[in-house]
């Protein structure tokens, strides 16, 4: 159990919808949480990039990719055959477990912080980079040819859908302008962080209170996938980054990666793009289920198989 | 004072499908349009607004009946199966 | 496209009462409803939404006269006479 | 349910002019009024709202012909030229 | 007169509001401003109350829990004899001024930061503590036998409604993670407290410019009452502290915690349960008078108080 | 070009507007980073001017607000004559180009910080100052005689809007409660000011991007004359500011000053003043052509030519 703090803010958050508290969080206030957490994580990776030639990176950015598009194909027909779930529901869950999720991701590097731990801190790029394999993927499986796909509403859909767009703004303006450059914003955007993160969380858990119950409806195989997956994907990560020789904290991060399923960018893409499948179904898996998952049990578990690797 | 009766079309949608909408409409010829947020519950189960693409918008448009139907035939035809939509027509007399 | 008349009631009340109108209307049998945020004035004075429970809010339900109506006597019988409460309906047809 | 046959008088303007506008129909003997947030687009442009005065606000009045046609005239007169304004009333029983 | 500059941000309200300036804080921004403040008041209470064996505040508890109860005792007769107000709206107004106002009990607290004097950390804990009496001693004088009255939806009301619920939220949380657990979130909560009070009092200071006309209406029995009643608290508070031991700051902070009137918890709670109460008038009274009042003579006086009776 | 990071998220806010993203920065959450910003900059000028005998002020004072007045009465006539626009059109965009930008304004400031130069930090007051002659003037040419001025209304709006307000209100504070009494505040006002500004930028490119199509409709004239009008305008505050003797910094802020052109307060005011004047002129030349002008080429022009004045 991970009693990083800012998680007991989910834990309220679940409670009180629980327990259905009128406590809410405005929309506008939620929406101008995710652009700080988006552009201040976008920044952070920027400024790390700005310290690696881009160059070394290529290569392992290649592998790290063509590894996380295993992940919907994986996904796709456990949950097609074994899980008898329409070809829309299953390529749409697909891609938000190919896609990652920002949220977990910081709970993640908080933790390493705790844990006075490093991390290769380019692996924000894979924020990035992660999410479009992913839901192309999730496209194509959902069309498998038949009906029209609308790419370019799609393709604008991943680029400049806003999540993606600020946390790839964030990188490039944090690349330009490097450490120093971004010195001034500091007292914003990196030491407000966790604060700012522990209210999101706080939303994160009303919304998902709401999942919760929709998910029930799904019985227990979607409950049961949205647990397997997140430790499968997690095992992709952890042996993927061991054998690019990232540090523990790095290995970690690339689990967590993997493990976290999209519920920003994912949803609001595979709406347009596969409307007919049922955005219960995905959120409420993801964001329901695995995403208290990872951050509760998942992450600890993911940095004891990190430093178990390690130790070999 | 010169009014004139026209119908005003209200459509209750999914916020994610605002750009999408608005283009439809304008293509079919609508002069103008009217949006405001909105949340509700209806067969496609309760919109509270909370989740980014979870709210509701309210489109209104102001139109002679030909327009009006035109715009609900091509919403019915592209997104009621798979959106939350809800369409009504009301008689208004526009006063400037 | 075939069209369907019904009633569109749209209520006008305290933001403090959401939850407990809400309530009251999907008991009463409504399929659906749209909540929206408004301010305003009126008898019980200016209600500018600045103070948290200070705002209104506007319900629309589209139903037959039937439910409209027990909505409108629920509501008077009960709220009336001690919130600020104004309830109107228009006919409308329903497009889908 | 004894309802009173009234007009439902919908004005969409400019947010910058909402206090003048207000003054206005408060003068001409509106017994209230109710005012939401909206955005769209018309023969002035897109308001998208984003603009601080860049906005939209929607002001409904219930009241008789007589002070509806009163507050229409007074607002064509004096705002009409100038700025994004668009009126229309529409018949609406009023419930209590 | 108390020069405490956040106080100068309440009187700049108050004057756009009188002079109608455009000047608006968007509700939203409301919303967050206040759940900033509940969240880090609990969340300050808890990491207080993690340094003392809760045991030991069981007795202090109890006590002054039993004194807060006699405040509604007080002020509803007055109300409702010499006043000559109506059952219900007196019932009311008793509810308000037996409850607290987290916002004067911040000013307290910043004012004991200027003092450098110490102060019971654990008293936060009573700003939920005290609602629960007021609001149903409230109640019980209105129904008074007679009508019938939702106690269920009360409760809820009252344990579950969003300030009591993020007060209480985050008095666990910070005795869950303590001082050292908290400290990541330190940059947002603590060291930002006193700028977003100030906005916040920027807001209350609008919204107080409204409610002092309304209040204007009904006469000068109540804007009297408005400064008698927590002149009457105070000194309750005073002895009380004074008498349990407490230091000069906890003692001060006691009389302005009996002192404050609450205008968030209690309006939300007797609109729903003392519906024919008319709000404008308990407001206005709490908020158009009696906060004022607190933040620019109350305070000091009571911080006076607090030093003549520990010097005796 | 000034690499300066915050404007970074200028460009940021821009492109998302030309690529059509789905970024958009919520209405209330504008609204409140004005109010931060304005305040902050307010507070700042206000503690500033506490530092100087007030005396000693009013001279420069009476100058700089003379020589502003000279902005717009030079921009009518080319507007008027050369450009052959609308009397009012001509009236509102002079009132815009004589009245002032704090987001300008914070830039140059934010440059300074860079250059580690000095400033006379009491210039803030002339944002507030600057404005009323503008706008005064601006109606007066608008009317000049025939109609009807609504002063009253107009007087009202320009004292009591809100960001004249905030900035006045915010100075009168910081002035009464000085370095000292400010100090509890600066963790949010002033440590956080650069990361809001950079926020509020992106937000601005996001506006920009749909003024710049506005603009373009009216030719190249209003456009040669958003880029020409900063240049002089800011010839004269660096004449002015050598003048009375300011420091480089100084000059440098008088010059940004008399350079920067209204977007919130100006286009309020005219648009109840001066209605028949087209908005998207004016603010698609302010906004969308000026300003980016000013925060990426003029200010450091104006950095080079205080600089050049100073050496001589
Ligand atoms: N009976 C109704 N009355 C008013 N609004 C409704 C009703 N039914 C549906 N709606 C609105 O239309 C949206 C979409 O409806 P639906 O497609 O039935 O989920 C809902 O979220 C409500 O905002
Ligand atoms: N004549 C009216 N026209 C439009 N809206 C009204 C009118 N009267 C009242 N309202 C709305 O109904 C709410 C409650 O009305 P009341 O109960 O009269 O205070 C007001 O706050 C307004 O939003
Ligand atoms: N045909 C229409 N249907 C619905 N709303 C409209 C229509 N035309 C204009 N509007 C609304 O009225 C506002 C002002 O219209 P206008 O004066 O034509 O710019 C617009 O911003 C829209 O919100
Ligand atoms: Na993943
Ligand atoms: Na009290
Ligand atoms: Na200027």
């Amino acid at each position: 159990m991970n009693f990083e703090p800012v998680v007991l803010f989910f834990v309220l958050g679940v409670v009180a919808g629980l327990l259905r508290s009128d406590l809410k969080i405005p929309g506008s206030i939620y929406e101008a949480l995710s652009i700080f957490i988006l552009l201040a994580i976008g920044l952070k990776g920027g400024v790390e990039l700005a310290k690696h030639p881009v160059g070394d990176l290529v290569f392992d950015g290649l592998i790290i990719v063509l590894v996380g598009a295993i992940i919907p194909l994986v996904a796709f027909p456990v949950l097609r055959f074994i899980g008898r779930m329409s070809r829309a529901d299953s390529a749409s869950i697909a891609a938000h477990y190919g896609s990652v999720s920002v949220v977990t991701f910081s709970v993640g590097i908080t933790l390493l912080g705790h844990e006075m731990l490093e991390f290769e801190g380019y692996l924000i790029v894979f924020l990035v980079l992660l999410e479009i394999p992913a839901l192309v993927i999730g496209v194509i499986l959902a069309r498998h040819g038949e009906g029209t796909v609308r790419w370019g509403k799609l393709m604008h859909e991943v680029f400049f859908g806003k999540s993606i767009y600020l946390l790839a703004g964030g990188l490039v303006i944090g690349f330009v302008a490097g450490a120093e450059g971004i010195k001034p914003l500091d007292k914003l955007f990196f030491d407000l962080f966790k604060g700012v993160l522990a209210l999101f969380l706080l939303e994160m858990g009303l919304v998902a209170s709401t999942r919760i119950a929709a998910l029930r409806e799904y019985g227990v195989f979607l409950a049961g996938f949205a647990v397997v997956m997140p430790m499968f994907s997690a095992t992709l990560g952890i042996v993927t980054g061991w054998m690019l020789g990232f540090s523990v904290g790095g290995t970690f991060l690339l689990a967590t990666l993997f493990a976290s399923a999209s519920y920003i960018a994912a949803p609001a893409a595979m709406r347009i793009a596969v409307p007919e499948a049922n955005p219960a179904l995905s959120i409420g898996a993801s964001l329901g289920m695995t995403f208290p998952f990872n951050i509760f049990l998942g992450i600890p578990i993911y940095l004891w198989m990190a430093k178990t690797i390690h130790a070999i | 004072m010169s009014s004139q009766s026209l119908l005003l079309l209200t459509i209750l949608s999914e916020a994610v499908l605002e750009d999408i909408l608005i283009e439809e409409i304008m293509a079919l010829g609508a002069k103008g349009y009217t949006i405001s947020e909105a949340r509700g519950r209806g067969t496609h189960g309760v919109r509270t607004g909370k989740w980014t693409a979870g709210g509701n918008i309210r489109i209104e448009v102001i139109g002679d009946a030909e327009l009006c139907s035109s715009i609900v035939q091509r919403l019915q035809a592209k997104y009621e199966r798979d959106y939350g939509l809800l369409m009504f027509t009301c008689p208004v007399e526009l006063q400037n």
